[in-house]
Formats: C-alpha cells, structure tokens, sequence
C-alpha cells in the first residue's frame, strides 16, 4: 500500500540520458491506431447504410438489431482476454450448448426459474475449468483442446436431447432474452455494454490485465516475474466458460427452446470480431474498446445486408473481405510508404 | 602478424541505418582487411549489431554504400550477402532446437544429389568440420538436447562452414567458459591464417587485446576512431568508447557482513543438481562460479520457486522457507534476474516502465489507472540509476539494444526491495561503462544490508566483487573460497573438477 | 414518417439458400404473386439451416415492415418468440413445409400431410423389396422437424399388419452433409448385410445412399428411396439404385403458401380452425384445429417420369 | 522402450489396435472389401493432412482448405455439366488451377504481407465458401449432369486399386520426398522452428511460405474434384467443417501446433486413425447422439497419449547414477 518504500533511500545519481516520461503524442499515431480506425470504418458503413436504405436509420430497428450479436459479443469479451493471452478456446459454442441443455435439464427438474442462470454459469465453468486443466496441466496447445472438447460438449447435448428438444422455458428467461428496458432497449444489449464496460475496466485498469498483457507478451517472463501463469490461464479459461453460459442464458431465453445444434458456427464468428478489433493473434495486444467497435462494425453491416435483403453468404463474403482488408491495408501502405522513401 | 598493408576486403562509406528516427548508424566508414581480426567496439547501443546486420544483408542500410574488393556491392537478402562471403555469429542465437546438429550447419545450403539432400554427406562434413575445430559434437543429435556451449560452437562452425570472406562474431564469448574462448580464439587464429577478415565484437578488454588486431569504436551510430591495439591502451580505448573515463576498478565496498541469512542445506534435484548447501549472509556478495553448464542457474532457479520436484532445507531469517512459485521468494524478499533476458527477463513489446513494474504490481495497487505517475517515478529511478539509454519510458523494450534490455530487467528485479538478489550473469552483452555502474550498484546494494549472490562465469568479476566464491561442478559444489584465498588458477581448476590437492 | 409502399411484400423465408427444393418453391412464390399482380416477393434464408439465422432475417423483416413472412423453420419453437413480435407488429406469418408451432403463426402449410409422407415412403421401400426384409431409415440431422415427424409415422405405420415381415433395423443420421451421410450409409451396409432398402426423407441422404449403393456394387440387391428432387436424383434412377422416390411439388408449395399469405394481408381470411383458405389455382385448403393445412398426397417419379421433371425442379 | 517413446509406432499400434478391437465386435468390418473402403474413404482426408502438415509446419494453419475444396470442386462439376466433351484431364487440371490460385491468394498475403495465417486463411475460407454460392447461385450440380467419366474416374480402378488410392499413394510419396529430401521442405522445417532466425541465414521465407500455402491449395483443388466426384454431387456447404477434421488428423498424428515438428508418416497415420473412428462408430452401432462425443473424447485422448513427457523437459546435469559413471555431457 506504500509503495514508496520499494524505491531505495538514497541519493539520486542523475543519469547521463535523459528519458521522458511518455512520447510525445502526435496526432498521426492517434489516428494510426487500430481503434480510430475502427472507429472511421464503424462511421462510415453507418453513414452509408443510412443514406442506403430507408429503414436503417430507425432507432427502434437499431436497436433491435443489436439483438444479433449481442450474445456473441459477450462471448468475443472474454475470447479477447485468452487470445490476449496468448491462448484460444474453439469450444465456446459447444459449451453454450451444453449449458443450455443443463438449463433445460434443471427446468425439466423443477429448478425453480431464478436458479437456472446459476446452472448454466456451473455447466459452462465446469467446461471451461476442463478446457483449462488440459491446457494447463497436461502443456497442450488451447487450439488443440478446444478442437476435440467442442466435439465433446456438443456431442454430450446431443446425448441428452436425441432427437428432442427442451422448449417452455419460464418467463424469466424470456424477460431477458427478448425484453427491453424502457420499452425499446433490448436489455441483451444492456447486458452486453455493462459486461464491455466491466472488461474494459478488469484489462486496462487493473493489476490482473497488466498481468494478462504480460503472459501473452511472454509467458516465460511472466512466470520468472512472479505471475502465476497457469493459474491466470485456468481463470481465463472458465471466464469464457462462463461468458459462453451467460450467452446461452440469453440465447435460450431469447429463443426458448434448446437443440444440440444451437448456436452452431458461432466460434469462428466470434474470433472474428476479436481480430478485426485488433487483438493480436500472437499475444499481448489488444484493447476492449476495439473488440466493441468491431462488434458494433461488424453487426452495422450485416444489419445493412440484410436489411437490404443480401443473402447471409454474401455477408460471409464481406465480413471475410472486411477482415483481410483491415490487416492488409495497414501493411501494404507501410510497404508502400517503405519504398516511395 | 600481417601490417596494414593487406588489402581492403569490405569497405564501408557513411552507412546510415535509422529506425523510428533514431540514428542507429550515422555516416560509418570502416575499412576491413583480409586476415586482420578487427575489433568493434561500442557501449550498448552504440550500433555495432546494427552494423552487422547490415553487412550480413538483414537489414539495408538507409544511405552509404559497399563495397567488396574494390566492386561496389547491395545486399538485398542474407542469401546475397552469404554468397558475397560475408557470415556472422549473431548476437541473438540462431538455432533451429528441431532440427540435428548437421543439419543446422548446412540448412537453407543442403547439398543436394539426384533430387534428394545428400544426408550422408552433410554429416560427413559436420564431423570433418568439427574435427577441424577440435570440438566433439553429436552431429545427428538434436540442437535442443545441446548446452548452451554447444549450441554455440554450431553457430561458430555454420559461420566457418562456408569459406567465408568476412567472419563476423557478434559477442561470441557472452555464453563460453574460459576453456571454450581459448577453443575460440584458435578458431580466430585459425581463419586469419587463411586470409580471412574477421570482425569481432566483445565488451571484454581482455578479450579483444588478446585475439584482435585493429580497432573500430563507435558511438551513438557514429565512427569514432580506429588504430591498431598495440598502439593504444585499454584506458584510452575506454576514453574513446564512453567519451569519458571509467573507473573500472571493481569497487567493492567493504560492507558490514553481519549473521547468517540464506541458509541452504542439502538442496538436491533428481537430475539436475545434488546436496548443494551453503549459508549466505546479511551484506554478503556470494559469488557463485562454475562452467557454463555447472547447474548454477537450476540452483538458484530452486531457490526462487521456479523448479518443481528440489528436496532440502532452506532457513531465511532462521525461518525455514522453501518457496514453491516465484511469487512466494518475492514475498519472501528473494529476487532473481534471469541470465536469459530475452526468453525469461524482458517483456520485449511492452513499455519499459510496466517491464519495471511488473512483479510490484500487488504493491502498487488493484487498480493501475491514475497510479502512472508513480510507476513512471519507479521505472525513472531505476533507469536513471542504471544509466539507461532510452527516449522515452513508454518505449518498448524490444526497441533497446541488447545491453539496455538487461539494463531493464535489472531494474525490475531491484524495484521489489529483495532482501536477497540473485544474478546470474548480470553483466553479460553489458558494456563497460554500464558494467561499471552495474557493481557500483551491486556495492551500493549490499552498503545498505542486502545481500547479494552474484552468479558469473567472468572470473574476474567474480574474484573482484566476491566475499565469497562457491564453485560448481557438474551440478555439484566443489570447493567454496573465502575472498582472500582465491586465485584465478585454483578457482578455475576447481571449476574444471579438479580436486583440492591436485589444484 | 415512412411511406407506405403500396405493393405487398411478401417476404419468404427459407430453411437455407442453395437448397434446390426451395429454389423451386421460390418459383411458385414468384408466380403467385405475378398472378396476383401488386405483390413483391423477398426470398431469402441463411446460409446454414439454423434457426438463429432465421431469426436474424426476419428481425430484418420487421425493421423492412413486410406484410407477411412465409416461412419454412429450422426449429419449431426457437422463432416461436421473434415470430410472435411480427406478428405483434401486423406482419402475417404464414409457415409451410416445416411448421412453426401454431402459437408463432397464422396458418402452416403442409404440402401433403405427414401420415401421408410417412407411408408413402413405407410403401415405396415395401414394393421394392417385395413386402418384406430389413429396411433402414438415413436421415438429416437429428434436430430436422419435419424428417423426426415422418420417421415418426414410418414406425407407426410398420407396427400395421401387411408390414409385419419388414423390419427397420436402424435409424442413422448424416447431418445433411454429403461425406458424412455417405459413410453413415456404407455402415448401414456393413452392419446389416440382410438390408434391403434404405429410406432418405431429404435430398442430400438419398443422393449420397444411392451413390453408396452403386459404389458397393449393390444395385438391385439394395434399393434407396424417399424423398427427393427429381432434379437431384435423375442419375440415380437411370443407375438403377432408386426404383422410385416421392416428392412433392414444390412449385405448387410455394405458389401456394404466397397465395394463402397475400389472403391474411388483404384480410380475406382469419386464423381460425375450420375457415377456408384460397390457394389459387390449386383450390382452397381449410384449417384443422391445430391451424393447419395440407396440400394432397405427393407425387411419385421413377424412370419413367423423371426425366420429364428434372428439368423443373 | 524407445519404440513407446516415438508417436508414429504408437498411433500406428493404436490404428491396429482399434480397428482389431471393432473387428472382434463386427467381423465384418474386418473384411477385405470393408478394410479397403476404409483405405479409399482414408485417401482425401490423407492427403489434405498431408499438406497441412506442411503448413503446420512453418507455424501457420490453413483453415480455408474446406472451402477452397469446395470452390474447386463447385467449378469441377460446373465444367463438367456444363461444357459438354470437355476432357476430364482438363477439367481436374482446371480444379487443380482454382484451388492452386486460391493457396497462392493465402500464401501471397501470409508470406508477402507477413499477415498471422490464423487471421488470413480465417478471412478466406469465409471468402471462398461464399464464392462457391456465388458462382453457382446456390444450385446444386447433382449426379445425371455430370458426365459419367467424371463420376466413374475416382474409384475406376487401376492394377486393382481404385484411382483415389494411387492418387492419395503418389501425394504421400511426394509429400515424404518434399519434407525429408528438398530443400524446400528442410526449410520449412527451420521457418517453423525459428522464423526470424531463418530469415538470418538467409532462408527465402516468404517464397517458402507461398509455396506451402500453394501446394496446399493446390491438393484442396485436387481433392475438389474427386469429392464432388466421389460423391456425384456439389452444392455450397460441401466439406463443411472439414477444415477441423483435417487439423485434428495433424494433431493426433503429433504434428506439433508450435511448428518446426511433423511427419509424413505421422499425418497420415492421424488421418487414418481419423477414418478408421469415423467408419467404426456407424458399424459398431453406437448410438447416432453418442459419435460426436466420443469423437472429441478420442481426439482428447489421443492428443494426451502424444503428450506424454513433451511437457517440460528437464536437462540433465547430474551423472547418471548406473553403468556409465563418467557423463559425456560437456562435449566441447
Ligand atoms: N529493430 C529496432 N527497432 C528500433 N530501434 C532499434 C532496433 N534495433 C536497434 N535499435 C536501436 O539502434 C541502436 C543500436 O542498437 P544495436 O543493437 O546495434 O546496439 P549494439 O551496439 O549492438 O549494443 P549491444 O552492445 O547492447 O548489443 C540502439 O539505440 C537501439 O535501441
Ligand atoms: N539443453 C538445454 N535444454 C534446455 N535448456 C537449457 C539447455 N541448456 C541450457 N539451458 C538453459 O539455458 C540457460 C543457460 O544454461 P547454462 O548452460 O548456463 O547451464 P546452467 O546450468 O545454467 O549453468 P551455469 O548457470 O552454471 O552456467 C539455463 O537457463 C538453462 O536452463
Ligand atoms: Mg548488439
Ligand atoms: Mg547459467
């Protein structure tokens, strides 16, 4: 709590360089970073969607329109933190499913309403607590893992359900799922921002992210350096466990009925917006601002297509595109710049 | 001893390499000659890597030119400057751990016959390569199961492979015992015999007085004089490479060496090391000793929670301790600096100042935001009393030449406030100017009661800052001398495994 | 401060694109509404049948202010909830093929009903194989409606007695994928060397059983039939590895569902058990209890006719 | 003792062991003719581990194998149905064309833009999936449009061997010779291991890395054509998620997600381990709800037997107590 004792009692021997304290800014390293650039790109393709179709510009339809990625995007939440991390979890989808079949099970039961998010936050932990264990106990590579543990989890809800699926779910998932505050914010979206704002607050503000940004910069280093990596690893890991059941919470209330195949795919669409918001596949970089612009990016676009009735593939085809251009073009004017000095 | 007179093989005119706006290399001119070794010398950062990058075609250099024998040259790739003759030892290791011994030499140049690598006859050559340097290596063992030593003689002996021109050495000693330089330096005799130029980089005066012939110094990325060694002293070439004297005697103050702190009883280690124990005490310098390879770093690597699976008994204060994670010996008032900074001591895309900060964290604080200036005045204090060279502490690390990223990582194992401080190597790649002010701060750390083991495999350190020495050998502790008693000859010999009487 | 546009849109929401059968129901959607004059056809679906998909689309749909949504759903129940909200919004829902359960819309129309498909399948594989013998059934995955619905019917209709020698030994499933339905089928061979027939209710199993078939040289000692398009199964008729399949005619389907949906827009029907729907050319059908509607009995084409069809659908 | 140490012994008695195992079960399954369908059904997921491997090899991952499978193969069909007496070299060639430019797009932007490949081929194989609906409008290429040579060549047989399995012989052939006797296959091994440090020794990473990433193109356009081929049917989803299986056989066969370490005979084994658990379950009769579980806790397993003891090596210092009293460590 003192932390001026860490510095020795002893005279100041002044060095022969001078060091400032920050670099000085420049405006062309603000606007050269990823998020501003997000942030151009998130303006533009709203500007041009609303000049583009007449009922984009409707605050209503926005913000219903929200409803189709804010689960992912809770899941994209913590999916930065592991790829940060230097880490990836394949499997976030297939333990949505589970925990929805967990819920659907504890319904079944009799659980009463209000104990079933904490029976899809148990299933979805225990997962990502799996998830976690082989990675760190056994040193296998998370990307490894999570390829035979989504089999795994979608192949148990598949055990459970058979051919049948859980429907009837109680109001009170309903109310959370499809409900609105105010009549017109749908509170998935609600849920989404507040949870944005507790990871932005958890990565940038806190010994924890710092220690986060160390393991994925180094691993080794961050173990010499005191951090207890595994033990970060094993947390990260049941975070986004438990993320992927708070999204299969809302997800199951918002549909109210629960398949093996529910929320199939989702892995890659989640990843997806993680990288284009500029999370460092290596390790070690990344902000949460831009995993929400990407987000916001990605979901203003699809929103568009397919209010302009484009079918699903083509957004595939953009979002592709969008994500290749958005690492590329950085790249390719700084070659260009290379060479035209 | 050939004169001046031999021809020029490389020259270069005013190269000038920037990155970020900072001058790397600013207008050099060298002239290189054929079976001269040529010293490079320069504090950290002076340039000297940067230099052979761009020599060995890695980097390209932003203005001036080449040019071999006499012919002006571009070395758009490695390949082309390799085919030009010109190799190099780098700083950093180059290594493939997957691949055999053979195949590291030869890789990217495979002989190839009939349409397939002629295995045999890669291993052939490594064998006859490595009979030519008198060293014994498995050749179709793979490089990660090789010691540090060895990896090192690989890279030697790919440099050798290619009857090169120009055989650069970037800090080819930082990982040899004294035997493996004296391998070394035949090696250098070896290629100046046979009309090659070599350009060799070290930080160690000894070193260079010993095996070069002429002299390069820069400065900031400037040329700052060159000559030939005999013609100069090691203080007048200190004065031209800092730009000031150094006093580089070891000062080792004579603190007040009070009770027992450390006390290590029977440390052991199914493979690695076997009834170590030794006491250190408050205000001691325990210089620890031994071949690269003698199992130092594991000792002390146990000693800071980092190694699962030691047995023994291990007292702090009296208290018994036997830390199991490295954030239990910094609760505990044990830091260690790792002799690895690049895999295990710097965080190399983060700002110096949270690199500093980083295993003080729970100190500072749960929550960082507003704390910026506070960590910005640790990292300042400990940069400033290390003399690093930086721009700014929002730099990152990897933007730091080899000596300031040990500067570093040094300051961040100071900032915990240990009661104990391990480090290993802690002067390795690290110029003489800031070795200088790296003991005076190890001086420093034991005036005011903390106590210090200083692991080295630079006998003179060692001997000049050491209350004590324990020598290791082969995961062992041979002999221990008190500081009086040893001699460069029984130390070494102690190293060597050789037993008391015979030393 | 939106204008009303003042053609109808029907927007028809399929289970995925690229699916033959629906493109053929699009079709018929696009020749009601040229028969009908002043109503615009939206057709669109995701790329994966699943339901999360569809949601998204017709959330798109409300925002769009269609007058009605023909959908056929990937999941009974999970766009219960997003259908309801159209519906709330004015928006007609129309479901036909695979239903919505009827809480989620106006009126489902099935193109024939599903003790039909059932035993019609049953009574296809029985005179294949000459009344009795192992039968296995190779479905979609094992979340498809209408398929569970159909399966379900084909054990009920094999408990009857002139089916009493016909034994279904396994239900497998292949995900609709071509590789994975493929291997399914070559297990059902292996592990039932006495089987006679397979039966694919859906297009991509009875294309890959009756490639598997003719690859395990197996024609005329095994035969595959179900459900599928003419256009897809043409080569394997003439292989001799399906004698015949059924299916109906999705072009009617779609002419069909577009034209009952157009109906609730215009207000010249209500929702109700008992009322009768128009269907254009095709007649009327009339609601049950449950608010459904079938077509007739589908059709069955074998080397005879197939050729015929395979050029329309 | 050793032989337990190395993976390929291992997977290959593990392969043995299990398809021994569901023969006890269902002798059938042990016949000539279903052994050799499981050889046939091996080929194309051998092949595309095959090339994988490499890729994994060099630290990257070619995720959009799938799609660019499918891509070729959508074009395959569509020559194929639509230009009549178009000869059928012709056509493979032109499969092999699309998916060979489709590895050189990923290569280009991986090994030129020096872009993380995770990033690219995920960006791609949106990209070409997608190009598959857009090329066919969605329409399905179905059996009776396409000529019966093109159904017929994949498992026409040669010497007694279907066509798929020589194909699938001569790619492991070639495979093996790149990765242990070119140079081009050598240093993909040191990008893997160390990529700056290639670059330092002067290894063209970029050429390499566009090579790999064409090659493996190029085999994903091969094995277009003979998927949709084999199966006498193309439609967009084709080998939908396959890209997952591919890089499970890689895995299994203890190609090392780090890069720098795999072999030929490793990725192919982890295919064939891949089919033979794949074939087993239908026979076996387990439970259609029951495959995918077990193929994750198969995968699981595996992984884990492979990593037994890669975990943190320990060095040793110490003489080893026993025979040899004297170490011969420090060689030097
Ligand atoms: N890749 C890089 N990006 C930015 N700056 C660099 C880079 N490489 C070197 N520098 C800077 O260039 C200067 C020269 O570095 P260089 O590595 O050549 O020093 P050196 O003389 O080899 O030092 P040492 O003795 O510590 O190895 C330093 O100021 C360093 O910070
Ligand atoms: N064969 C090897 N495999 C893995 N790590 C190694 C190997 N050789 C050396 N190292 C690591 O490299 C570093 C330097 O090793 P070094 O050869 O100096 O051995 P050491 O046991 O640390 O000896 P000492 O410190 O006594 O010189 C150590 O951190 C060690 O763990
Ligand atoms: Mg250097
Ligand atoms: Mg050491």
């Amino acid at each position: 709590m003192n932390p001026t004792t860490t510095m020795p009692p002893e005279p100041k021997s002044s060095s022969r360089y001078t060091i400032l304290d920050r670099e000085t800014p420049r405006l062309r390293t603000l606007l050269g970073r990823w998020e501003s650039l997000l942030a151009m790109l998130f303006i533009v393709v709203f500007v041009a969607n609303s000049i583009a179709l007449p009922h984009f510009l409707d605050l209503y339809n926005l913000l219903d329109g929200t409803q189709n990625f804010s689960e992912k995007a809770l899941i994209a939440l913590p999916m930065a933190l592991l790829i940060i991390c230097r880490e990836i979890d394949i499997s976030v989808a297939g333990t949505l499913a589970l925990s929805s079949v967990a819920m659907g099970l504890a319904k079944g039961a009799g659980f009463p309403a209000e104990s079933l998010p904490l029976v899809a936050l148990a299933t979805g932990t225990a997962c990502g607590f799996l998830n976690g264990v082989l990675v760190t106990r056994f040193a296998l590579p998370s990307i490894v893992v999570t390829i035979g543990t989504v089999s795994l989890y979608r192949g148990l809800a598949s055990v459970v359900l058979g051919d049948k699926a859980f429907t009837g779910y109680p109001q009170l998932m309903a109310d959370w799922g499809q409900g609105y505050f105010f009549g017109i914010v749908p509170r998935e979206f609600v849920v989404l921002l507040v949870c944005a704002a507790l990871f932005a607050v958890l990565l940038h503000t806190t010994s924890w992210g710092r220690r986060i940004y160390a393991i994925g910069n180094n691993p080794e280093a961050a173990r010499f350096s005191g951090i207890a990596v595994d033990r970060y690893r094993l947390a990260l890991f049941m975070l986004t466990g438990a993320m992927a059941s708070l999204a299969a919470f809302l997800l199951t209330g918002r549909i109210g009925s629960t398949r093996p195949n529910i929320a199939t795919g989702w892995e890659l669409e989640v990843i997806t917006m993680v990288i284009l918001g500029g999370v460092s596949i290596a390790g070690g970089a990344g902000t949460i601002a831009g995993v929400m612009l990407a987000v916001l990016t990605m979901g203003t676009v699809t929103y568009g297509l397919s209010l302009a009735n484009i079918p699903g593939i083509y957004m595939t085809i953009v979002v592709g595109v969008l994500l290749l251009v958005t690492i590329a073009l950085p790249k390719l004017l700084r070659m260009r710049r290379a060479r035209g000095a | 001893m050939p004169a001046t007179q031999t021809p020029p093989v490389l020259q270069l005119t005013g190269i000038s390499k920037r990155f970020n706006g900072i001058h790397a290399l600013n207008g050099v001119n060298i002239t290189i000659r054929a079976g001269e070794c040529m010293a490079l010398i320069g504090e950290n950062g002076a340039g000297k890597s940067t230099l052979v990058k761009t020599l060995t075609g890695i980097y390209r250099p932003d203005a001036g030119s080449l040019s071999l024998d006499g012919k002006p040259v571009t070395f758009a790739s490695p390949q082309e400057a390799m085919a030009a003759g010109i190799t190099a030892v780098h700083q950093e290791t180059v290594m493939f751990d997957e691949l055999s011994v053979a195949e590291n030499i030869y890789v990217g140049r495979q002989p190839v016959r009939g349409g397939r690598i002629d295995w045999a006859q890669i291993e052939r050559e490594a064998e006859a390569l490595f009979a030519r340097l008198e060293v014994a290596l498995p050749v179709k063992a793979r490089v990660k199961d090789l010691s540090v030593a060895q990896r090192h003689f690989v890279e030697i002996a790919r440099a050798l492979a290619q009857d090169a021109r120009v055989v650069i050495m970037d800090e080819p000693t930082a990982a040899l015992s004294q035997r493996e330089i004296r391998e070394l330096y035949r090696i250098i005799d070896q290629l100046k015999a046979a009309g090659t130029a070599v350009i060799f980089i070290s930080h160690k005066f000894d070193e260079i007085f010993e095996v070069a012939d002429c002299y390069t110094v820069l400065r900031d990325g400037q040329f700052v004089a060159e000559g030939r060694l005999a013609d100069i002293t090691e203080q007048e070439l200190v004065a031209l490479m800092v730009g000031r004297a150094v006093h580089q005697a070891y000062p080792k103050a004579d603190a007040e060496i009070g009770e027992p702190l450390l006390v290590v009883q029977n440390l052991s280690h199914p493979t690695e090391f076997d009834d170590v124990s030794f006491t250190l005490r408050r205000g001691e310098i325990l210089g620890f000793y031994g071949l690269v390879g003698a199992g130092r770093s594991e000792v002390m690597q146990a000693l800071f929670g980092l190694t699962p699976g030691v047995q023994g008994y291990v007292t702090l204060d009296g208290r018994p301790v036997m830390a199991r994670s490295p954030s239990e010996a910094i609760a505990l008032g044990i830091a260690y600096v790792p002799e690895d900074r690049q895999h295990h001591g710097a965080h190399l895309t983060m700002p110096i100042q949270h690199n500093i900060t980083l295993p003080i964290l729970s100190r500072i604080g749960f929550f960082l935001r507003g704390r910026g200036k506070q960590e910005a005045g640790i990292a300042r204090h400990f940069a400033e009393q290390l003399e690093l060279k930086a721009s700014h502490l929002t730099q990152h690390v990897a933007e730091l030449s080899g000596g300031n990223q040990q500067k570093v990582v040094l300051g961040k194992w100071l900032a915990t406030d240990p009661k104990v401080i391990i480090l290993d190597e802690p002067t390795k790649g690290i110029d003489i100017g800031s070795k200088a002010a790296v003991h005076r701060f190890i001086s420093q750390l034991v005036a005011r009661g903390l106590s210090v083991i200083l692991v080295s495999s630079e006998l003179p350190e060692v001997l000049g800052m050491a209350d004590r020495i324990v020598v290791m050998h082969h995961g062992r502790v041979q002999r221990e001398f008190l500081r009086g008693e040893a001699t460069p000859e029984s130390v070494v010999a102690a190293a060597s495994g050789l037993t008391m009487e015979a030393a | 401060a939106e204008k009303k546009p003042e053609k109808t849109r029907i927007a028809m929401v399929v289970k995925n694109l690229g699916n033959g059968f629906f493109d053929a129901a699009h079709t018929g959607a696009d020749e009601a509404a040229k028969q009908l004059g002043n109503v615009e056809v939206i057709y669109t679906g995701p790329t994966t049948p699943s339901a999360e998909g569809q949601i998204e689309i017709i959330n798109s749909l409300i925002s769009q202010k269609v007058d009605a949504i023909v959908i056929s759903a990937n999941d009974p129940n999970a766009l219960v909830p997003i259908a309801k909200k159209a519906m709330q919004r004015g928006i007609k829902v129309v479901s036909f093929d695979s239903g919505l359960a009827p809480e989620g819309r106006q009126m489902q129309l099935n193109p024939s009903n599903a003790e039909l498909i059932g035993a019609k399948q049953i009574q296809m594989a029985a005179d294949e194989i000459g009344g009795a013998g192992e039968i296995a059934i190779l479905s979609a995955s094992a979340q498809a409606t209408n398929q569970n619905i159909w399966i379900g019917v084909m054990k009920k209709v094999l408990e009857k007695p002139e089916y009493s020698k016909i034994k279904l030994v396994a239900t497998v499933y292949g995900d609709d994928q071509s590789d994975k339905s493929y291997r399914e089928a070559i297990g059902l061979l292996r592990s039932h060397p006495q089987l006679k027939a397979i039966i694919a209710p859906t297009t991509v199993g009875i294309v890959a059983a009756s490639k598997a078939v003719a690859d395990e040289h197996l024609v005329g000692k095994v035969y595959v039939t179900g459900l599928g398009l003419p256009s897809e199964m043409a080569g394997h008729v003439k292989s001799g590895a399906v004698k015949e399949f059924a299916i109906w005619n999705p072009i009617d389907l779609g002419y069909a569902a577009t034209y009952a949906a157009d109906q609730f827009v215009k207000g010249k029907v209500e929702a109700k058990p008992g009322a009768s729907v128009s269907v254009g050319r095709l007649g009327s059908v009339t609601l049950d209890a449950n608010g459904e509607a079938a077509l007739g009995p589908p059709f069955t084409y074998n080397a005879d006719n197939v050729d015929k069809f395979a050029k329309l659908f | 003792m050793n032989i337990l140490k190395q993976r390929e012994p291992l997977l290959a008695a593990m392969v043995v062991l299990l398809v021994v195992a569901v023969g006890l079960r269902e002798p059938a399954f042990l016949s000539a003719g279903s052994l050799a369908n499981l050889v046939t059904d091996s080929t194309l997921l051998v092949m595309l581990a095959l090339t994988q491997m490499l890729v994994i090899v060099t630290r990257g991952v070619d995720l959009s194998v799938a799609s660019n499978l499918a891509l070729s193969g959508m074009v395959a069909a569509m020559l194929g149905a639509h230009v009549p007496g178009l000869p059928l070299p012709l056509i493979v060639l032109a499969a092999v064309a699309v998916g060979l430019a489709l590895g050189l797009i990923n290569g280009w932007l991986i090994g030129y833009l020096e872009l993380p490949p995770i990033v690219v081929t995920l960006g791609t194989m949106s990209v070409y999936r997608g190009a598959v609906f857009v090329l066919s409008g969605g329409a399905w290429v179905s059996a009776h449009q396409m000529p019966a040579s093109f159904v017929a060549f994949p498992l026409d047989r040669l010497l007694g061997l279907p066509h798929l399995v020589w194909i699938a012989a001569a790619t492991l052939a070639l495979m093996a010779w790149i990765a242990r006797s070119t140079r081009f296959g050598r240093d993909l091994y040191a990008i893997g291991n160390a990529p700056q440090c290639a670059g330092y020794i002067g290894i063209p990473s970029r050429k390499r890395l566009l090579g790999t990433y064409a090659l493996s193109g190029a085999v994903a356009g091969l094995c277009g054509y003979l998927w949709v081929a084999r199966y006498a049917v193309a439609y967009t989803e084709i080998a939908y998620g396959f890209e997952f299986t591919v890089i499970a056989a890689c895995v299994i066969g203890g190609v090392s997600i780090g890069g720098g370490v795999g072999t030929v005979l490793g990725a192919t084994l982890g295919a064939l381990f891949l089919t033979v658990i794949g074939n087993a379950l239908p026979v076996l009769q387990v439970s259609p709800f029951w495959q995918s579980a077990l193929t994750g806790l198969v995968i699981l397993v595996a992984v884990l037997i492979n990593a037994r003891g890669a975990g943190r090596r320990s060095r040793q210092i110490l003489p080893l107590h026993g025979t040899d009293a004297q170490p011969k460590r420090s060689a030097a």
